[in-house]
């Protein structure tokens, strides 16, 4: 009786404090994190050894195709992607095909671009607008960026996301076409990715690869199995991954700088909340089936 | 513990909490921050368009002394096109926004036939044939093997035109499992994904405004 | 007129779409670049009069009835606006301001300010919410009530330990197994259903084209 | 038979193939509950759905041989927000305890709000939506759950439309083709040691 009382209280019990305890699961850990590091899966290691001995004519590109709601697990990818080409002194060119993203990639620009000029001593360490980097900003639609920039990316962006046109700076006689793009990774929380599979390698070969929120990060891999993707990051985890390797190899070139890494921050939290989660799942079961039971 | 001092950081706090008071109980606070929301999304919305398509493709290349006047006159047929959109609010004429919309949607759905069944469905296809390649190494030949009879299970499980029976029975059957695996995959995921968008707002919280995380 | 004019042009514009891909002479060439720099972008731009015309349509119409919350619609079309004007006269570049100052003495209310602690917050915090929703759904919701669901849930398990750094200390090879399902048992199951919707894609595209499917003459008029 | 059964039709608009399938849905289980005389609640989201929704409830008790059994409130307007409208759903469930709730159209993250309430109140609950983010959701909440295509798939059947059933027959003709070339391809590759992936 006493136990049956218990397990229906447990049933009934207020959402409000489900969501007291996840709120506590996932803050106290962020203020005393546990020491645990994340290992590269295959995946992520795939597309970290693609950029690190990609030729040095080639540039990276980057498509910051989310937007502010899935900035916490995305917005890291961007800013270790961005190190990446940076710390192995590759082009990079950054635009966008999601208006709603224009100010995350802004922001992601003016932070590394700061954490890595702060650093420098000479021209070869700092990173310049218009010749280490550009970027293109964005335009609509879909298509037109897509299809376009396999052709002439100047007559896509006519300016750039300052207002410059964009074939007075030097670095555009690099970087011409998708030719001169060695892999364009797109960050997206949607089904962008399949455009970029479906527009601009279909019709012009650039080699792609994906940063993906977890939510549809599975419905992702039947393109990294078929090679369509090369590797893939998926999730805050993927992005934690991917801040372990460019820091591995920031230390390798010499660059011992202290720099917030969001993604590896936040496996303390992600950890204990997944255990939380489970524990919900199973309690919430144990819970349903010895009611039910009785009542049969 | 170091709190910002930043006007804008708190602004942002602020609207944090706003929308997490949902939690407890709907309420005016909430509304607030969720109208706000929509405004200044639009708002930033118009600012881009504005700039970076209207202006660049639009406005400086008429107004320039250098663009030939045929191109001129083209530019602002597009551009009468496009305003037809305003139509959509004036009841009488209203159809007339059609005429936009089935230039921007005919050109995207004959764009995308070919190259969806390339990209989607052929090259889908490709990688799931087997090939004496598949079995370089035993397992990923054996792997190979389990994502061909999973891809035919999942495929014959959404067959509706005859009844399950024969061959359909037991195909359909590992069908779902299959399926059912993917989702849990989808699942798991899932959880991560929505965990990670919590913690992003307690880093920005409990780090940039209140400064308890070093 | 009102059907017929829409249906012809989404046939010819669908088959200059798809002929463009196969076509590779330079007159079509040049034709589809035409179509895609000029035609779709400027039309494309003036369709957020679409969007934002509804949205300021609707909370006119609510505060005009005095519908629930009426008052709120204000506060969306005063956002709307301000954000607007600060946008379009207080200029994109920070070193190169607009007509509009975005700054009083140390206080910067520039475009991409707003964004930054105002946008972002309030877009990401409501999307944060779902954890919650998510957490209180696993406790009182995710039941093992047939086969399809405990394996759904199994699943799920496997993937959320093996996810976390925590998977390895549980056994070393769980990680990997997690990885193994993604790659293998669900790329297959994922590229079942990748058929199937792609197929469905393909029959809408082609019957919009073709005008078999007419749903979207729904978009003004009668 | 005293209590309700709750029919929601999904959150998007008449654009989404996914409402018009649970539409033709809708007619049906409408039929059913005239005759058995159940009550019927289904709460809407969007101005078009909820007219369409209406007359086709209408017809449905015309048909069903009960039109004396329709009224106005059956049918009705919630809100057009998300998060609003799962409130109002919410409470509707935990007031009047339906036996049966109905999930299926186009649902987004007010997925879990709507089947969490709905299973702790105890109802059978019947989902449906090609929303494969929201599936693993309903098919853990729910006791039933249309998956992705058979949404389309039941929606046909049940309506008989020839233009939806020849859509269906389609798509299976050309899964079955894939699967073909598939399976064929990989013999005539694993038996011939033949170049299949060039002929592709």
């Amino acid at each position: 009786m006493e136990k049956e009382n218990i397990l229906i209280r447990l049933q009934r019990i207020d959402r409000r404090w489900i969501y007291l305890v996840l709120w506590l699961v996932v803050m106290i850990p962020l203020i005393f994190p546990f020491k645990i590091q994340p290992q590269p899966t295959p995946s992520v290691e795939k597309l970290f050894n693609y950029i690190d001995t990609m030729p040095e004519n080639k540039a990276l590109a980057i498509s910051v195709d989310f937007t502010p709601d899935t900035r916490a697990e995305l917005q890291p990818m961007v800013v270790a992607l961005l190190r990446h080409a940076f710390a192995t002194q590759h082009r990079v060119g950054i635009l966008t095909v999601q208006v709603y993203g224009l100010g995350l990639a802004e922001e992601a620009i003016r932070q590394v671009t700061a954490e890595f000029n702060a650093n420098a001593n000479t021209r070869a360490d700092s990173v310049i607008y218009g010749e280490d980097y550009v970027f293109w900003g964005w335009t609509t639609p879909v298509l037109t960026v897509m299809l376009g920039m396999g052709e002439r990316i100047t007559n896509v962006f006519p300016i750039d996301y300052y207002g410059n046109r964009t074939e007075t700076l030097p670095i555009m006689q690099h970087i011409k076409n998708y030719d001169d793009i060695g892999i364009l990774v797109t960050i997206a929380a949607s089904a962008i990715p399949r455009s970029w599979i479906n527009y601009a390698q279909t019709q012009f070969g650039v080699n792609l690869s994906c940063g993906i929120t977890a939510v549809s990060a599975a419905d992702f891999y039947p393109y990294v199995n078929s090679g369509q993707f090369i590797g893939m990051l998926a999730g805050m985890k993927g992005a934690a991954e991917y801040e372990q390797l460019v820091r591995e190899r920031m230390v390798k070139n010499g660059m011992e700088w202290v720099l917030r890494n969001r993604g590896t921050e936040a496996m303390s939290s992600q950890t204990a909340a997944h255990l939380a989660i489970m524990a919900f799942i199973v309690i919430g079961n144990i819970a349903f089936f010895a009611t039910r039971r009785k009542r049969k | 513990m170091n709190i910002s001092t930043d006007p804008w950081v708190w602004i942002a706090a602020i609207l944090t909490l706003a929308i997490f008071s949902f939690l407890y109980k709907e309420n005016p606070l909430y509304r607030f921050a969720e109208h706000l929301y929509v405004g200044i999304a639009n708002g930033y919305a118009i600012t881009f368009y504005w700039h970076r398509v209207l202006v660049p493709s639009f406005f400086d290349r008429v107004g320039a002394a250098s663009t030939p006047i045929a191109t001129k006159i083209w530019l602002i047929v597009i551009a009468v096109i496009g305003a037809l959109y305003f139509t959509r609010f004036i009841p009488k004429v209203s159809w007339l926004v059609r005429i936009p919309i089935a230039i921007v949607l005919g050109y995207a759905c004959g764009a995308s036939i070919p190259r969806a069944i390339d990209a989607e469905i052929i090259r889908q296809a490709k990688a799931t044939i087997i090939t004496r390649a598949s079995f370089a190494h035993w397992q990923t030949g054996l792997w190979a093997v389990i994502i061909l009879l999973g891809v035919i299970a999942t495929i014959s499980y959404f067959f509706f035109s005859s009844e399950r029976k024969g061959v359909l029975k037991p195909l359909s059957y590992a069908g779902i499992i299959f399926i059912m695996i993917g989702f849990g995959a989808s699942f798991g995921y899932t959880v991560m994904a929505r965990i990670s968008l919590f913690i992003g707002r307690l880093q920005f919280l409990l780090g940039d405004w209140l400064g308890l995380i070093k | 007129m009102q059907r017929r004019i829409p249906l012809i042009i989404v046939l010819l514009t669908g088959i200059f779409g798809a002929v463009a891909f196969f076509v590779p002479y330079p007159a079509i060439r040049n034709a589809d670049e035409i179509m895609r720099n000029d035609v779709q972008r400027i039309i494309t731009a003036f369709s957020l009069v679409l969007g934002v015309g509804s949205i300021v349509q609707h909370h006119l119409l609510k505060i005009r009835r005095k519908a629930q919350f009426w008052p709120y619609s204000y506060i969306t079309i005063v956002a709307l606006v301000i954000t607007a004007i600060i946008g379009v006269f207080g200029g994109i570049d920070v070193t190169r301001p607009g007509v509009l100052p975005t700054r009083v003495g140390n206080f910067s209310f520039h475009i991409q300010t707003i964004y930054s602690n105002m946008m972002v917050p309030l877009a990401a915090t409501m999307f944060s919410l779902l954890a919650f929703f998510m957490s209180s759904a696993a406790y009182r919701a995710f039941r093992a009530r047939n086969l399809e669901a405990t394996l759904l849930l199994l699943a799920a398990f496997i993937l959320m330990l093996g996810a976390v750094p925590l998977g390895r200390f549980i056994h070393h090879r769980l990680p990997a197994f997690a990885e193994w399902i993604l790659a293998v048992p669900n790329t297959a199951s994922k590229r079942g259903i990748l058929f199937g919707v792609e197929l469905g894609i393909f029959a809408t595209s082609l019957k919009i084209i073709l005008g078999i499917e007419r749903g979207w003459l729904g978009g003004g008029g009668k | 038979m005293g209590r309700a059964t709750l029919y929601v039709p999904g959150l998007s608009s008449m654009a989404d193939v996914a409402t018009i399938a649970s539409l033709n849905i809708l007619g049906e289980v409408a039929k059913k509950t005239a005759q058995f005389g159940t009550p019927l609640i289904v709460p809407t989201s969007d101005p078009i759905v909820y007219t369409v929704a209406r007359e086709v409830v209408k017809e449905s008790y015309t048909a069903a041989g009960r039109p004396d059994a329709f009224h106005q409130d059956i049918v009705f307007f919630v809100t057009d927000q998300q998060f609003a409208f799962a409130a109002a759903v919410d409470g509707i469930m935990t007031r009047e305890k339906p036996a049966t709730n109905f999930l299926i159209g186009m649902f987004w993250a007010e997925s879990l709000i709507l089947a969490e309430t709905g299973a702790a109140t105890g109802a059978i609950q019947i989902a449906g939506t090609d929303a494969i983010a929201q599936l693993p959701f309903f098919i853990t909440a729910c006791d039933y759950t249309l998956i992705g295509e058979e949404l389309y798939a039941a929606s046909a059947y049940i309506s008989r439309e020839p233009v939806l059933l020849g859509a269906i027959k389609a798509q299976d003709y050309a899964k079955a083709l894939i699967t073909i070339i598939i399976v064929a391809f990989s013999l005539i590759a694993l038996g011939l040691n033949l170049p299949v992936l060039k002929w592709l």
